[in-house]
C-alpha cells in the first residue's frame, strides 16, 4: 500500500526533514508513527500525501509512484487518502457540517448521499448539534474532531492521522481509537502519528519511531518506550 | 460536478466574503464609470462634429452681368453634381442684407457699398465637406462664376478641432481603461491572497483545479457583472446631466452635442463586457497563482 | 516606544506583505496620476483664457473728418484711464490693408469701397477685459468718435466656454479624486482585512492600540508617498507630451495652452499631499475597525 | 489573584460556555483545569484574560475588576498574564525570535535587554538554532514551544497556559512541565488546561474539573480520574 525506498527530504532552511528512510505497509495495515517533537512525521505524512516531493528516493502509495505523478493527478490521488492534519486545515468560510461534506462533493458524491453521510459521521465523532457552528466557534477538540470526520468520511483506502487526539480527553480519545480500528478492519490502512504512550502501548500495534529524520525502530506489536 | 453546488458555493463566498465582494465591485463600478463617461463624450464630440459638418457651405459667387443662360448651366451643373446636397441661389437683396450685418460694426464701410456692388451667390451643402475643393475646382473656370469660397480653412478647423479632441478622449478612455483593468485586477488578487489558505485546503482535500476555480471565476464574473451594472447607471445619469445641462443652460455652441440612444447602449454594452471579463479573467488568474504548487 | 521598533516594523510589514504594498501603491499611483492630469489640463485652459483675454480689444473708430485737438483729446483720454493697458493708432493705409484681408474672398466688395471710405481707429487693449463695455461708453459720445467696436460678445462667448470648461474639468478632477480616495482606501482595508488575526494576535499579548496603529499608519503613509510620487513622474510626463504635441503638431488654437512650472510644481504638490494623507488616514482607519474588539 | 464570582457566559449559538462558576486562586498556586473535549476550559481562559467578557457574574484578577476594565486599559492588564493559548496564535510575519521578542517590545523593553533574553528562553525551550525561522516552517511541537517562550519571557505575574503539552512528546512535556514549576516557584500563579491524565496524576497539584460548562470538582492535590 505503502512504500518509501530511501527517502530523503531537507527544508531549504537547516538540516532538519527526513533522511534515508525505508519501509512497506501493507493493505489494512495499522501503523504508529513516533518520535519526538521536530523528529519528522508529519514530513513523513505530508510525503505520503504528496504535499510535499522527496529530495531522493521512491515513494509508492495505493500503486502510484508520487515521484514521478503529474500534479493534475495529484487531485485524484489523494481521494483515496483521508487526512487528518495536526492543524485541522478546516475551511474557515465553511460550516462544520459544509466541512465535512466538501469532502464528497469534491469526488462528485450526489447531494442525497452527502446529506445522509455527514449527519451520521458527525455523530460518530460526537458533533450532532454542531453541524452548523463555524471553525472558529469549536473548541479546540471540536474542530480536531471535524478534521477526523472529514478524513473518514469518504471511505478513503489510506487514513493519515497526524496525532489525531492531541486536543481530545482521555475518553474521547478512546472514542477516536475505536473508530480508527474499526475503520481498520474494514481494510483500510492506518497511520497514526502520536506522542500518546498510553495509547501505542494498549492497542500493541506496530510502531515506527523517527529520530532526528531516521528510521530508529520498527517493530510489530510495538511499545512507546522501549523501556517500558 | 453539479451546477447546483457551484451556484450555492459562489453565493456563500459572495457573502461570507462580503467585504472583498465590495469593494471589487466599487473598483469595477468607478473605473468602468469613468471609461464609460470618457467613450460617452467621445461619442458625442463625433455627431456634434458631422452636425457641424453638415452645416460647411461653399458660397458659388456670380459676376454682376451674368447672363440667364449662364445662371442655367450653372444651376444645371449644381443639380447634376451628385456630391452636392443641395443649393439656394440667393438674390441681390439678400445677400445685400447679409453684408450688411456681416459688417453692422463697421457703418461707414457699409455706407460706402451700394447694393448694386453687392455681388448674387449659390450657397451649396455638400454630402461629404471635405470634397469642397474638388466640386470648388468645377465651378472656378465656369462663364459668369466670379469666384468660389469654400471657407474650407473652417471646415479644416473644426475637422482638425475635432479629431484632435476624439483622439484626446479616446486616448483618455483608454488610459482609464487599462487604469481600471488593472485596479480591478488589483483589488481581485488582494482578496484572493487573503484567501490562499482556503484554496491550499481544498487541493490537499483533493479537490481539481478546475473544481476550485469555478466558483472563483464565477466569483469575479458577478462582481464584475454588478459593477458595471452600476457603473452603467451611472454612465445613463451622465448622459442625462449633459443633456439636461446644454438645454437647460442653453450652450448654443454644444447644440450639436447630441447623445443618441445608440451611442448610450453601444456605450453600457462595452462596459458590461468588459466587466465581466475583467471580473472573470481577473479572479480565474489570481487563483491560478496558488493553483500551481 | 523606540523609534526604531517602528522603523523597522513597517519596513519589515512593507516587505514581507508586498504583494498588498504593491496594491496600494498602484492604486495610489493610477488614480493620483488621473486626478493631476486633470488638475494640469484645468490650469492650463486657466491660463489660455487669460491669455486669450489678453487679446480683447476695444477698437474706437474716428469720424473720416476728426480734427486734431479731437484726436489729442481721444488719445490723452487714453492715456489716462488706469483700465487701459495700452493702445495703439491704426493709420487709414493700414486700415485699408487690414479690410482688404478681412474680405479678401469678396474681390468685388473690396474693389467697390476706396481707401477713403476706410475710417481710422484705435486699437485698445484693457487691464480687465470685462470692462470693456465701461470703457467703450466713456468715447461713445466724445466728439470725433464714430463707433467703439468692442468685440465684446466674442470675448462673452470666450469666457462662457472657458468657464464651462473649467467647471467641467474640475468636475472631472473632484469626480477622479473621490474615486481615487476610495479606490485607495478599499484596497487598503482589503490588505489590512487579510491580516487581522496579526492584529487580534497583538492585542493578546498586551499591544496597545496606538503601538499597533502606528506601523500600520506608517506603512499606509509610505505606500501613498511612493504612489503619489509615481503619480507625480506621470503628471511631468503628461505635461511633457502635451507642451510638445502643441508645439509639434503647431496646434495654434492651443497656443495660449502653456502649462507653466509654477502650475506644474502646485499640482504634484497636491498629487503628494492627497496620497500621503488618504494613505494614512486610509489605514488607520481600517486597522481601527479590528482594535475595536 | 483569580476570582470567579458565580461567572457565567453563554455563546449566541447553542447554550454551550460556562455557567455559574465560582472559585478562587491564591498567589503563586498552579492549577491543572481538567475536563472533557468542549467542557468550557478555553472559556474560562478566555474570560481570565479579557479575551471575553461574561453575561453574568464578576471576575478579579490580579486585583483587578475585570467587568468593568475600560478596554483602554486591558493591553496594560495583559502584560501581567502570559497566555499560552491552544491554537498557538503566532504572527505568520514574523520569525521565531520576532514572535518572542514582540511580548517584550510591546511593554518597551530596551533592544539590548529583549537581544540577551530571547536567546536564553528560546534555549530554555529547546528552539535554540531554530530561532530565524518562520512559524509555518515549524513542526507543531515547535510552534507550541514558540507560543511557551513568548508567554514565559516577560515572568509574568500570572501563566494561563491552554493545553501546552498537546503537541508535544512526552520528554518534551516534561521539560515543559518542569519549566512551569520552576515558574510557579518564583511565585507566578500557573493556571494550565491539559488532558495529559500521567502528568496531573503525577504532579498532584490542585485540580479544578469542569463539566459541561459547571464545575465539577475543586479538590487539592488531585488526580486526573476520579477513581485513579
Ligand atoms: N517548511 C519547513 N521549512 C523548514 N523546516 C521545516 C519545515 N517544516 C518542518 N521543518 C522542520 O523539519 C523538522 C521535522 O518537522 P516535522 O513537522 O516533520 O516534525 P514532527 O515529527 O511532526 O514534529 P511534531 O511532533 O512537533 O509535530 C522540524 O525540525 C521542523 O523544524
Ligand atoms: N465562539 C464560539 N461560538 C459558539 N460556541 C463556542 C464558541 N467558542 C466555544 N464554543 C463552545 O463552547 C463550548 C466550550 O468551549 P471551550 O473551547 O471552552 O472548550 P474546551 O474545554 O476548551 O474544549 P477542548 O478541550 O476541546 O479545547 C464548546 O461546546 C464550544 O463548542
Ligand atoms: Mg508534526
Ligand atoms: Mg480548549
Amino acid at each position: 500500500m505503502i512504500r518509501f525506498e530511501e527517502v530523503s527530504k531537507s527544508y531549504s532552511r537547516g538540516s532538519s526533514g527526513v533522511s534515508d528512510i525505508s519501509f512497506e505497509i501493507g493493505r489494512g495495515e495499522f501503523v504508529f508513527l513516533i518520535g519526538t517533537s521536530g523528529s519528522g512525521k508529519t514530513t513523513l505524512m505530508k510525503l505520503m500525501n504528496r504535499e510535499i516531493k522527496p529530495d531522493t528516493g521512491s515513494i509508492w502509495v495505493a500503486g502510484k509512484n508520487l515521484v514521478t505523478m503529474p500534479s493534475w493527478k495529484v487531485p485524484y490521488f489523494r481521494r483515496n487518502i483521508g487526512v487528518i492534519f495536526q492543524d485541522f486545515r478546516l475551511l474557515p468560510n465553511k460550516s462544520v457540517f459544509q466541512n465535512v461534506a466538501f469532502a464528497l462533493e469534491v469526488i462528485g458524491k450526489p447531494r442525497k448521499y452527502i446529506h445522509q453521510q455527514v449527519p451520521q459521521i458527525l455523530k460518530l465523532v460526537g458533533l450532532d448539534g454542531k453541524s452548523e457552528r463555524y471553525p472558529d466557534q469549536l473548541s479546540g477538540g471540536e474542530q480536531q474532531r471535524v478534521a477526523i470526520a472529514r478524513a473518514f468520511v469518504n471511505r478513503p483506502l489510506i487514513l493519515l492521522a497526524d496525532e489525531p487526539t492531541g486536543n481530545l480527553d482521555p475518553d474521547t480519545s478512546w472514542g477516536v481509537m475505536n473508530l480508527l480500528e474499526r475503520i481498520n478492519r474494514t481494510g483500510t490502512a492506518v497511520v497514526m502519528a502520536t506522542h500518546d504512550a498510553g495509547i501505542v502501548d494498549s492497542m500493541r500495534r506496530r510502531v515506527i519511531e523517527i529520530d532526528r529524520g531516521m528510521l530508529h525502530r520498527d517493530q510489530t506489536r510495538g511499545v512507546y518506550g522501549i523501556g517500558v | 460536478m453539479s451546477v447546483g453546488y457551484f451556484v450555492k458555493e459562489t453565493s456563500i463566498n459572495l457573502w461570507r466574503n462580503r467585504l472583498m465582494s465590495l469593494a471589487a465591485i466599487f473598483t469595477v463600478a468607478i473605473s468602468l464609470s469613468l471609461v464609460g463617461s470618457a467613450l460617452l463624450i467621445k461619442q458625442g464630440v463625433a455627431t456634434a462634429t458631422s452636425e457641424w459638418q453638415g452645416n460647411v457651405q461653399l458660397l458659388v459667387f456670380l459676376q454682376p452681368n451674368i447672363s440667364k443662360p449662364e445662371l442655367k448651366a450653372v444651376e444645371a451643373e449644381l443639380h447634376s453634381l451628385s456630391t452636392v446636397k443641395g443649393y439656394s441661389y440667393v438674390p441681390r437683396a439678400q445677400a445685400y442684407s447679409d453684408f450688411r450685418r456681416l459688417l453692422a460694426n463697421q457703418p461707414d464701410l457699409v455706407n460706402a457699398v451700394p447694393e448694386s456692388a453687392v455681388p448674387t451667390f449659390f450657397r451649396v451643402s455638400l454630402v461629404n465637406p471635405a470634397e469642397a475643393p474638388a466640386v470648388g475646382a468645377i465651378f472656378k473656370g465656369q462663364p459668369g462664376v466670379d469666384t468660389v469660397n469654400d471657407n474650407f480653412s473652417a471646415i479644416h478647423t473644426i475637422l482638425t478641432i475635432s479629431n484632435v479632441s476624439q483622439t484626446v478622449i479616446l486616448g483618455i478612455a483608454l488610459v482609464l481603461l487599462v487604469s481600471a483593468a488593472i485596479l480591478i485586477l488589483n483589488v481581485i488578487r488582494v482578496a484572493i491572497f487573503s484567501r490562499r489558505r482556503e484554496v491550499s485546503v481544498m487541493r490537499l482535500v483533493g479537490a481539481t483545479n478546475v473544481f476550485i476555480q469555478v466558483p472563483f471565476m464565477l466569483e469575479g464574473l458577478i462582481q464584475g457583472l454588478l459593477g458595471s451594472l452600476i457603473a452603467a447607471g451611472v454612465v445613463v445619469a451622465v448622459k442625462e446631466l449633459i443633456s439636461y445641462s446644454i438645454q437647460h443652460f442653453s450652450i448654443h455652441l454644444l447644440d450639436g452635442f447630441v447623445l443618441t440612444s445608440h451611442d448610450l447602449f453601444f456605450t453600457l454594452v462595452v462596459i458590461v463586457l468588459i466587466g465581466m471579463l475583467v471580473g472573470t479573467v481577473g479572479s480565474t488568474v489570481a487563483v491560478r497563482r496558488f493553483l500551481s504548487a
